[in-house]
C-alpha cells in the first residue's frame, strides 16, 4: 500500500483496540446512500519506476525555448545553492510556524526575507509574501483603501501602462468590495503613463494611484512625479515594481518627497523558476504606521523567557484565524518555500551581484533592440527609457511571427495586439542575463528569415 | 544571528556575477537608486551554512510526527518534488505554454478530470493558488450566479460556528454578511437555528464535512435540500477530505461548489507556509462562472480556455495560471496512489485517528465527542486538567515538542475550551501513534504531579517561550543597517 | 574572487598580524628559480551562469540511449528519496568519521550498510565498502592470502567466465605480490565454469578460487559444488556476486556446506547512477574469524561513558594510518556517499521490493531473450540458467550491428568478441526492471532492421 | 535506533515495486535463497524521518568549520554536485561511452589537460579512484620503469617518518621495501641521512611538499639530483597540493610521478569517506606506464585508449573509468576559478593558516617548527599541557566539538608528540578563524584551571566519548536478526 505503513497485524490489532470489526464499520455514521462505489475512471496505481518515465515523457513533450519572452516572469540564472538548501526535508516539509519554538528556521528565514525586501524597497516593513505579484496589487488596493478612511473616494487610479493580467486580478478581488477601478492612459509614443491623462483628473479625488516601474511595456515611469501627484491628491501610491530593477532604479521609499506609501511586485525573478507561472511569491511592503492593516503573515523579532533572541508570528490579530470576517485579508499562507529560495538568492547575490544582474539584463535588452531594429520594417515602439523590456513594431502579423519563430526554437516575446490593439503588431521583447550575444545573433537572423514569409 | 551579521562589505559571491560588457547603462539619473540596497554581503559558505544550520531548528514531516488537526500532514513523496522540478517542466515560461508546454498542459488537463471524479463535481479549475483563494473563488462563483439570474437580494452567506476562520473572511472579501449557524452538543449543526437563519437572503452555506469537529454531519442531506429550497447554494471546503476520500463525493452531498487543498489531501509539501493549492470544483449550474485560466483539449493539442471563451468567469486570480509546480506534484500523487491507493487514504487515517482517540482516552484525556466516531482528526480539552492543576491546552503543547512530537492544533475550534485538535494522517505507523500516546500520558501525569514543567515547557527547543506581548507591542519586523554604519557603496 | 571570502581590509588586518608585507611574502621559502608564472593555457574564471550553460551543452553531447547492457553496470530504477537524503549536505560535505562523537550520522550508516550487506551476503561480517567491485576482488585474493597462511601455494584460481575487467584489475593489483592468478575455463556450450577444466585441477593446490554468481555471461554457477571444491583443496573460497541477484539466489554465506569465506562484487545497482563507470562502491563481506585481516574502513557499535549505544570506527589497527607498511591494504577510504546511497537503496527496497526487482530482471532478460532469438540469425549462445543477462550469437559482425543500434538510439549490448574470440560474434545483452514490453520489441524490431544491412 | 528496529513484518514501500507478469522464473531450486535476505521492512516516510535524522548529527563543511590538518575540508561548491548529475551526465552507460557520451569525454579530456598544467607533467591518467590508488600507481608506474630497463635490483622505496601512513602501505602494496629517512629539527628531510640512504636500491623516494610537517622543502632541488643521480624517481604525493597551486609546479621541482587528490585541492566532496579520485601525472619516461583508460581525441572523436594503444601501461585498476562523477566536479570546479582563481587558492590557504597559526601562538600554544612559515597548514604541540595538566591533544579534539567546531587532525605527523594539525583552508572567513581562536584560548584556559572539563569532553555532542576497548575486544560490526525472530517470509 503506498505510503501507508500498516501490516495486517497491526490492523487488527487497532481495530480490536477501537472496538470496531471492520476499517468499514468506521465509517458507520455516514448514510449509506451517499457511499460512492470504485472510481474506475481514475487510473490504477503506477510503481514510482513508471511514474518517473511518465513525467520523462510529459517533460520531453515540453520543447525547450530560447526565451526572449517576459510581460511578467523572467528567466534568471539561478544559483545551484538555493533550491538545493530550500529544499531540504526541514524547510519542504514544515508547517505554517505557528508553534514558534519548533520553527525557528523558517521564522528566522521569513524575518531576514521581510528584512531584504524592505530593504531593496527602501520601505519600512514588508509582509512575509502573498501569492503573487498580482494578487499582492489586489491585496495592496484593499489596504489603501483601509489605511485612507478620510477619503470620501473609493476610487483608485489604474494606469494602462500596468500589466494587463495584473489590472485583471485587481478587478477580481476588488470587484465586490464597492472599488472603481480607473483607467489612466498612456502615452503612445513614449510608451509610459500620459501627462496629459493625469492633467485631466486633477483636482479629482482618489483613494489610490497605482505606479508602476518600470512599467509592462518596460519602459520607466516618471515616479517621483506620480508619488507626489498621489500625495497631492490624498491618495495612496501604491508602487508596483520589479525586484530586480530596484537594485539599479529608485525604490519606492525614496519616490517623491514622501516616499510610495505600499510598494508590491511579483518575486519570482528572485530565484524561482519560470515553471509555466507558478508557484511565484507576491510580495507587499508598507509604510511602518500602515503595519496593523497589512495582510497575510508577518513574523517579528523578540526574546525568549531566558532573553535569547528569537522569532514569532507577529500581530496575528489582523488575521483571519482570529479576525475571522474582519480579518485584513481571508488569506491564511505565505509562499513559505518560495520566500526561502528568494532569501537565498538575495543573500547569494548581495547587493553587488543583484546590481550586476540588472546592468545586464538591461545591457543585453539594449543589444536586443538594437540588433532587432536594424531588421528591415522592424521599429521600436516607444522612445522612453526602458528596463529590460521593450516593444518592437513587425510588419506582419506579430502573431504569425512568433509562431514561426516558435517553430525555429525561439520564444519571441508576447504580442501585445489583445490588449493594446492600438499598438498594430507589436511584440514585448525582453533579454535578460541568461542571453549571451550569440542568442541575440540568432534571434535577430531567425527573425530575419521568419519575416519575410 | 542574521545573516546580515555575518556580511561584511566588499565580500560576494563572485562566480554568482554576470559578466558585463560594461556598466554605463545611460539610465537618466534621477530614476536611478543612490546607495545599494542592504543585502548582505557574503559568501556561498556563508549563505549555506547559515540556512542549513537554520533548517535544522525546524520540526517538520521529514523529522517529526505532526499530528496538527485540520493541516493534514502526510508524508510528501520525494519523488513528486523530483519529477515537478525536472527543467523539462521548469524551463517554461508562462506566456509560452501553449506552444512549449504540451507536456504540462497534459497533465494539469488530466488532473482537472481526476479531481472531477474525486468531487463528484462537473468542472474543475485549478487556478486558485491556496485554499483560501479557492474559498474566495467559491463566494465569488456563488455571487455571481445569483447576480446571473437577477437574484441581488442574496446578502447572507452561513457558516457553523465551528468552520475555519478563512470562511466568514472569505464571505466577507466576496462581500457578503456572515451569518453563524450554532452547534449541537453531538457537534452537528443545529438544525433548528438553520431553519430560522436560511431565507430569501441565503446566497449560500459554506461547510467542512466532516465538519472541524472532526465528525461527519450525517444530516447532510437535510442540510443541502433546506440550503437549495430557500434558493442558496452549497460551499464544500475541502480542507478535510482526506477524511473521506473516495468514500463519499461531496457531490453526492448536494454541495454545488468545493475547493480541495491539494497540499493536505494530495500530499503536496507546506513548505513552511505555502505554496498551497486550492483548486475549485462545481456542478453544471455555476460552470461558466469557473475561474480562468483552465486547460481545454483540441485537436490541435492543449490550450488555456480564456476570458473569450468564458464570458461568464469570475476572471482571474493570478497573473499567469496558479501554482503549476504543486498541481504537478498532486499530479504525481494521484498517479502513484491510483484509486485504491486514494480510497485508502481515507480508511487508514480514519483508522489511526480513531486508534489514537482510544488510547488517549485510555490514558485519561476528555474527548468533545465521546459518542462520535473520530472522522479523520479528532478534539480532546484539557479544560479539566485546566482547573485543577492550571495547565492549559497551550502547555501541553509546548511540553509535546520536549517529548519530540509537534504540538497539535490548539484552541481550535473555538467553540471547545482548551482543546487539542489531532489529526495523525495515514501515513504515520502504529508504534509512532503509540509512542505519542505514551509522551501525552507522562505529561498528563506531570501535569498533576509537577505542573511547573509544562508551564515552563518547552525544556529543549533551541529557543523556549516567546515574549508575544513584546512581539505585538514594540514589533521588530526588519532589520535595519545601524544608522551609524558608513554607507555602503 | 570565487569562494574566498577575503576582503581588502581584513587581507591588510592580517597580514599586519603575521607581521608580512604581501601574501606573496608568505612564499618566501620557497626558492624562487620554482616559482611558475600565471598558467595562462588554463582557462579564464566562467560564472556560475556560463559554467552551467556549457556543463548543458556537454550533457547535451551526450546522447541518450535506450539501454540493453549490462556487463558489469546495471541500469536500475533509484528512488527518488535515495540521492534526495544521501546528497544533504551533513552527508556529502562530511569528511572520514575519525571524530565519532562529530559523525554518529555517517557511523550509524555505514554500520547500517555492513549490516545489510552482510545479511545480504549471509556472510558474518562486511567491511565499509572498497572502491569499486572490481578493486574489490584485487583485495579480496590478498586477504584469502593472508587467511590461508598455511597454504603453500600462492595460486589462486580465477575462471574466464568472470568478468574480464575483473580479471585485468586483478592482475594489476596483484602482480607485484607473488601471486599467480590461474585461468579456469568455460564450458562452450553452458556458458559457465567447465567440469572438466576444474577435474583437470584436481589434487593441485591453490590459496584461492574465485567464484562468480552470476558470472560474466549472466550465466549461474554451480556455486555449491565450486565452494566445496575450493573447500577440499585448502582453498579460500571467494564470491564475485550482483547484489540485486542475491535476493533471488542463494547467498554466498550459503554456498556449499561451508558457505564461502570471502563474498565481494560491485555495489552499483544498489542505488548508484551508471554514470559512465563511476564513481561505484565495492563490497567485501567476510566470515568472522578472518575480519583483522579485512581491508578497509569498519565501523562498530559500542557504548559511550553514559552507556549510550554509539558508532565508532572499529579494529583501526588494520589500516595504513596505524600501522603503515604493514596495514591490510592501503586504501585510507570507503565510498562513503555511495554507501550511503546503496544503504537508502536497500533500506527502500527491503527484501521484497529487492526480490521484486531481481524478478523483473530475470523476466524482462527472458523475454528478450525469447524474442531476439525469434529473429532470423540470431540465437543463444548458452543453454544454462542465467539471471539477467544472456548471450546472443549474430548473423553479422556484432560491433557493426551494436553501431547500427546506436544510430536508431539503442546501446544494444557489449560485444564479446574483443575478449572472447572463440565465442563469434556473441553479444551481451541485458534487461532490468527499466525496460518495459514496448522498450523490447523496439529493441527487437530495430535488431530485424539493422541486421540485413 | 537502527533501521532494523524500526522494521515491522509486512511493512513495505508499495509504490518501488516493479509490476511483475508472474513471479515463476523457472530457475533450479538449488541454486535459490531460501530465506529472504534480512532488509528492513520499512515506508519511505520511516526512511526519509530516521537518515535525515541521522544525518543531523554530523558535523560537516555545511554546518561547521573543519580545520582537519592535511585533508584540505574547503567548501564544495552546489553548483558542481548540481552539474555532474545531470541525467544527460549520470545516465551514460560506461561501455556506451564512445558512442553516447562524447560530452563527458570532452570534459575528461580538458581535465587531463589541466591538470598537466597545473603539475607540470607531461601526461595524466583520471582513472585512479582515490589518493591511495594513486600512490598504488605510482609506485607500480615507478617499478615499470626500471623493469622495462631491466634495472631489476632496485627493491626500496624512501619516505620521510612525517609521511602519510599511506605512503608506506603503497609502496609495500607496490612490492617494495620502505626505508624510512629521518627529519631535521627544522621540518626538513635529513639530508646526511637521505645521502646515505640513496643508491642502486633506490628505486625512489615518495614525498610530499609542502610536507605532513607543514613547511615547504626547500632543498627539493637537491633531494631530486641525489635520488635521480642514483637511478631512483621521485614521487609527488599531492596531498598538499592545495599550498602551493598555481605558485610551483611538481614537474619544476623535479618530480617524476604525482597523484592528485581531487576531493582535497579541486573540492570535489569527502562525502563522509569518499569516493574521492586520485589522478596520477607523469613525465615523458614514465609516460608508457600510466593506467587505463585515458582520454584521446581524435578527428572522430573523444575514445579511450586502451591496452592496444599503450601496450606498456601498469593495467587497470577498476572495471571501468574510475571516478567519473568526481571527475566532472573537479572539472566544473576548474572551470569556475580559472588560472587567476587556481592560483588564489594557494594564497589564501597561507594567509589563513599563517594568521590563525600566529593567533593561536599568541594565545599561548606552541607551535612545532616556530622559526618556519607555516604552508597551508600548521602544527602545534600540547606536550607542555599535558605535562602540566595531564591533558592531550585528543582532550583539546574534543573539547573542541563543544565549542562548535570540528576537531583538528591529532597525533599526526607521529613525530611531534600530542598534536595538533590545523588546515584552515582560503574558503574559511577571518571571523571564524578569529571564532575558532577564541574557543581554543578558552580550552587552554580551561585546561589549567579545571582539566577535568576537558578529559570529559565532549559534552553537548549526540554521544559522549566511547567505549573504544569493548569495540576493539568486542567488535559489534553488524546487526543480525534475533536468533528466535519468525523468519521472515
Amino acid at each position: 500500500m503506498p505510503f501507508i505503513p500498516h501490516t495486517e497485524a497491526e490492523v487488527r490489532d487497532m481495530l480490536a483496540a477501537i472496538g470496531a470489526g471492520s476499517i468499514d464499520e468506521l465509517f458507520a455514521e455516514i448514510p449509506p446512500e451517499l457511499r460512492c462505489g470504485e472510481l474506475k475512471n481514475l487510473p490504477e496505481a503506477l510503481s514510482e519506476m513508471a511514474v518517473c518515465r511518465l513525467m520523462e515523457e510529459r517533460a520531453a513533450e515540453n520543447r525547450s525555448a530560447l526565451c526572449f519572452a517576459g510581460a511578467g516572469a523572467y528567466e534568471h540564472y539561478i544559483p545551484a545553492a538555493v533550491w538545493e538548501i530550500a529544499l531540504r526535508g526541514e524547510f519542504y516539509s514544515a508547517y505554517t510556524p505557528y508553534q514558534a519554538e519548533a520553527s525557528q528556521g523558517s521564522l528566522q528565514v521569513f524575518y531576514e526575507y521581510q528584512s531584504m525586501m524592505a530593504g531593496l524597497m527602501a520601505m519600512d516593513v514588508s509582509n512575509a509574501s502573498l501569492y503573487d505579484g498580482a494578487s499582492a496589487l489586489g491585496e495592496a488596493i484593499l489596504m489603501a483603501l483601509r489605511t485612507n478612511p478620510d477619503s470620501r473616494s473609493r476610487r483608485v487610479l489604474l494606469p494602462r501602462s500596468l500589466n494587463p493580467a495584473y489590472q485583471r486580478v485587481a478587478r477580481t478581488l476588488t470587484r465586490n468590495q464597492q472599488v472603481e477601478l480607473v483607467d489612466l492612459d498612456y502615452d503612445r509614443s513614449l510608451g509610459r503613463i500620459a501627462e496629459n491623462a493625469l492633467a485631466a483628473f486633477e483636482g479629482e479625488e482618489f483613494a489610490a494611484v497605482v505606479i508602476p516601474q518600470p512599467n509592462y511595456f518596460g519602459v520607466l515611469e516618471e515616479v517621483d512625479i506620480l508619488a507626489d501627484w498621489a500625495h497631492r491628491h490624498g491618495a495612496r501610491s501604491i508602487a508596483v515594481v520589479n525586484p530586480t530593477a530596484m537594485a539599479l532604479l529608485k525604490p519606492p521609499g525614496e519616490w517623491g518627497e514622501h516616499g510610495a506609501d505600499l510598494a508590491c511586485g511579483e518575486g519570482q525573478p528572485l530565484g524561482i523558476p519560470l515553471s509555466a507561472g507558478g508557484p511565484y511569491v507576491g510580495f507587499l511592503c508598507s509604510r511602518q504606521d500602515f503595519v496593523h492593516q497589512l495582510p497575510g503573515r508577518l513574523v517579528g523579532r523578540t526574546v525568549d523567557v531566558d532573553g535569547r533572541a528569537g522569532f514569532t508570528l507577529a500581530l496575528q490579530p489582523r488575521e483571519q484565524h482570529i479576525r475571522r470576517g474582519k480579518a485584513t485579508s481571508n488569506i491564511c499562507t505565505n509562499q513559505g518555500l518560495m520566500v526561502t529560495a528568494a532569501t537565498l538568492y538575495m543573500a547569494l547575490m548581495g547587493p553587488k551581484g543583484l546590481r550586476g544582474v540588472a546592468a545586464a539584463c538591461h545591457a543585453n535588452t539594449s543589444a536586443l533592440l538594437e540588433r532587432l531594429t536594424r531588421i528591415e520594417g522592424v521599429e521600436p515602439v516607444f522612445a522612453a527609457p526602458f528596463f529590460h523590456e521593450a516593444a518592437i513594431r513587425l510588419p506582419r502579423a506579430a502573431d504569425r511571427v512568433l509562431a514561426g519563430l516558435a517553430e525555429r526554437g525561439i520564444l519571441g516575446g508576447h504580442v501585445l495586439s489583445a490588449d493594446y490593439p492600438e499598438l498594430g503588431d507589436a511584440l514585448l521583447v525582453c533579454a535578460t542575463e541568461t542571453r549571451n550575444p550569440e542568442d541575440i545573433e540568432f534571434y535577430a537572423a531567425t527573425l530575419a528569415e521568419v519575416l519575410p514569409c | 544571528m542574521l545573516i546580515f551579521d555575518r556580511s561584511r562589505e566588499g565580500r560576494a559571491c563572485a562566480s554568482l556575477f554576470p559578466r558585463l560588457p560594461d556598466d554605463s547603462h545611460g539610465l537618466p539619473g534621477h530614476l536611478l537608486r543612490q546607495t545599494p540596497p542592504p543585502l548582505p554581503e557574503v559568501t556561498e559558505l556563508d549563505v549555506v551554512r547559515h540556512y542549513t544550520r537554520l533548517s535544522q531548528k525546524n520540526f517538520s514531516i521529514d523529522t517529526h510526527f505532526y499530528p496538527l488537526g485540520s493541516c493534514t500532514m502526510k508524508y510528501n513523496p520525494k519523488v513528486a518534488n523530483a519529477l515537478a522540478r525536472q527543467p523539462g517542466f521548469a524551463a517554461v515560461h508562462p506566456l509560452g505554454t501553449e506552444r512549449f508546454g504540451q507536456g504540462t498542459l497534459s497533465c494539469l488537463y488530466e488532473l482537472q478530470d481526476y479531481l472531477k471524479t474525486l468531487t463528484g463535481m462537473t468542472a474543475v479549475s485549478l487556478s486558485p493558488a491556496a485554499g483560501a483563494q479557492g474559498e474566495f473563488c467559491g463566494v465569488a462563483m456563488i455571487r455571481a450566479y445569483h447576480e446571473a439570474r437577477n437574484d441581488h437580494e442574496r446578502n447572507e452567506i452561513l457558516v457553523p460556528d465551528a468552520a475555519h476562520g478563512t470562511n466568514p473572511a472569505s464571505a466577507a472579501m466576496g462581500g457578503y454578511h456572515v451569518r453563524e449557524i450554532p452547534t449541537n452538543p453531538d457537534g452537528d449543526v443545529d438544525l433548528d437555528a438553520l431553519k430560522q437563519a436560511v431565507g430569501p437572503k441565503t446566497a449560500g452555506i459554506m461547510l467542512t464535512n466532516p465538519s472541524t469537529l472532526g465528525v461527519f454531519e450525517h444530516r447532510i442531506p437535510e442540510i443541502a435540500a433546506l440550503v437549495h429550497e430557500a434558493g442558496g447554494l452549497l460551499y464544500y471546503d475541502g480542507a478535510n477530505l482526506n477524511a473521506i476520500l473516495g468514500k463519499v463525493l461531496p457531490g453526492d452531498m448536494g454541495f454545488d461548489v468545493i475547493h480541495l487543498n491539494l497540499h493536505k489531501t494530495f500530499s503536496t509539501p507546506h513548505g513552511g507556509g505555502g505554496p498551497g493549492a486550492g483548486p475549485v470544483g462545481v456542478n453544471a449550474r455555476l460552470q461558466p462562472f469557473l475561474p480562468l485560466p483552465m486547460v481545454a483539449k483540441s485537436e490541435s493539442g492543449y490550450r488555456w480556455l480564456t476570458e473569450y471563451d468564458c464570458p461568464q468567469s469570475i476572471g482571474r486570480l493570478s497573473a499567469f495560471a496558479g501554482n503549476i509546480g504543486v498541481l504537478l506534484r498532486a499530479y504525481v500523487y494521484i498517479r502513484l496512489l491510483g484509486y485504491r491507493g486514494l480510497r485508502r487514504v481515507a480508511e487508514y487515517a480514519t483508522l489511526n485517528a480513531n486508534y489514537l482517540q482510544r488510547k488517549l482516552v485510555e490514558a485519561g484525556f476528555d474527548t468533545a465527542f465521546p459518542a462520535r466516531r473520530a472522522a479523520h482528526e479528532f478534539i480532546l480539552s484539557v479544560q479539566r486538567q485546566k482547573k485543577e492543576h492550571h495547565v492549559t491546552a497551550l502547555d501541553f503543547a509546548k511540553r509535546l515538542l520536549d517529548y519530540g512530537f509537534h504540538a497539535p492544533t490548539v484552541y481550535f475550534p473555538l467553540l471547545i475550551p482548551e482543546c487539542l485538535m489531532i489529526e495523525p494522517t495515514e501515513t504515520e505507523n502504529k508504534e509512532t501513534l503509540d509512542a505519542f500516546a505514551d509522551a501525552m500520558a507522562a505529561i498528563l501525569k506531570e501535569a498533576a504531579e509537577q505542573p511547573e514543567r509544562l508551564k515552563q515547557a518547552p525544556h529543549h527547543t533551541p529557543i523556549r517561550r516567546l515574549d508575544e506581548v513584546r512581539a505585538a507591542r514594540h514589533p521588530d519586523l526588519a532589520w535595519k543597517p545601524a544608522p551609524g554604519a558608513a554607507p555602503q557603496r
